[in-house]
């Protein structure tokens, strides 16, 4: 599906490039959330992250959920690029960007698209903290 | 036959590799593989409630394996 | 309040500028929003837009908006930047952007960030179309 | 008293300017000065559901109005 964007990468992530991908003349609201890596977690120092994904399997799911936007929501395009390895306090571990007429949708659309990555796209990340390195459960 | 097993996230700690092939009985099922995973690895039960993929798909407990399908271990997501 | 950025400029707007400006060390998240001037409105090819603005009321109502945004949902840092004068058809006319600990205040602040600035910032919207040139007035 | 008067968006077409100055008289409230505004300029009137904001602040109709305020004619706002 050509409107549809997804990227895991090992390389920075640019909030500008993702701007132009989704920009489209007949959309006039567009809206982007940067996840970026937090100097905390549960009151211990964090000191990278270091994330690992199914890699096929994700795309897999991301056209499943992009297509559920589509339909639910009416977005035109939607963005997904994920960091994979490892991501340093205050870098952009992912970016979730979708392009619709009207804001409403926009903003609806990005919101599921982030809680559907939390929930079901096969990536894991493992939190390094002064306290050792552990693999990050969901919360219940 | 011969699997395939991929591990993810914390199932990777509890295997101590990536990834390996076990050696199953014909007619397996997805079920069985969960069994045998819980014989050879601590941790690996229901209380990590993982997912299963067979080929890159996600399996239920009744599907049958064959002879070099590719066995993913999913624990719960963090992406993000 | 050293945590509200608002400008109004004939200058063009950056995601990357605005995305730095709202970072912060205990934010994992940051909502950006852009409002894009589409290529039809109302079936009326769009040639341009115009903004004008009652700068110093602006300045003192986004002031009072944030204030709004932070008690209601604890974000950190908001921001919004609105162009004046003339806009083309897909340049930026407006960028609100939140960051927060947490995604869910991030996305909620910055919807209702656009929701008050349509309702209660003076800024007025002229349509350059095909038909005419008009001030934009706002739906009922 | 001298009153500036600022006119934004569609009210700056009725009023064929930015700003102008009116002569009211002393003790003239928000109100008189809507008034005065719906004789002055067509359209100027309970149609347009404008806001009058004075020295800045949005202001009620009974204010009362002083030498050399400035009010400001503000429409339904259409930013974004």
């Amino acid at each position: 599906m050509q409107n549809n964007f997804f990227r895991l990468t090992g390389e920075p992530l640019s909030e500008a490039e993702a701007r132009s991908i989704i920009q489209d003349p007949t959309c006039g609201a567009l809206v982007l959330f940067l996840g970026t890596v937090r100097n905390s977690s549960q009151g211990s120092m964090v000191h990278h992250l270091e994330f690992e994904a199914y890699e096929p399997m994700v795309f897999a799911v991301l056209d499943e959920i992009a297509n559920e936007l589509r339909s639910e929501f009416g977005v035109m395009k939607v963005l997904l690029f994920h960091r994979l390895g490892k991501v340093c306090v205050g870098e952009t571990a992912v970016i979730a960007a979708v392009s619709s007429a009207h804001r409403l949708a926009a903003f609806q659309a990005t919101e599921k698209l982030m809680n559907r990555l939390k929930q079901s796209v096969p990536i894991w990340k493992k939190e390094f903290t002064a306290n050792g390195a552990i693999w990050v459960t969901p919360n219940p | 036959m011969k699997i395939t097993i991929l591990f993810f996230g914390v199932a990777q700690d509890m295997a101590g590799v990536r990834q390996t092939t076990l050696e199953l009985q014909a007619g397996c099922t997805v079920g069985g593989l969960r069994s045998e995973l819980a014989k050879l690895f601590v941790g690996m039960d229901e209380t990590l409630a993982y997912a299963l993929a067979v080929n890159e798909k996600l399996s239920i407990d009744n599907q049958v394996l064959v002879e070099g399908d590719v066995a993913a271990v999913l624990p719960p997501v963090s992406g993000g």
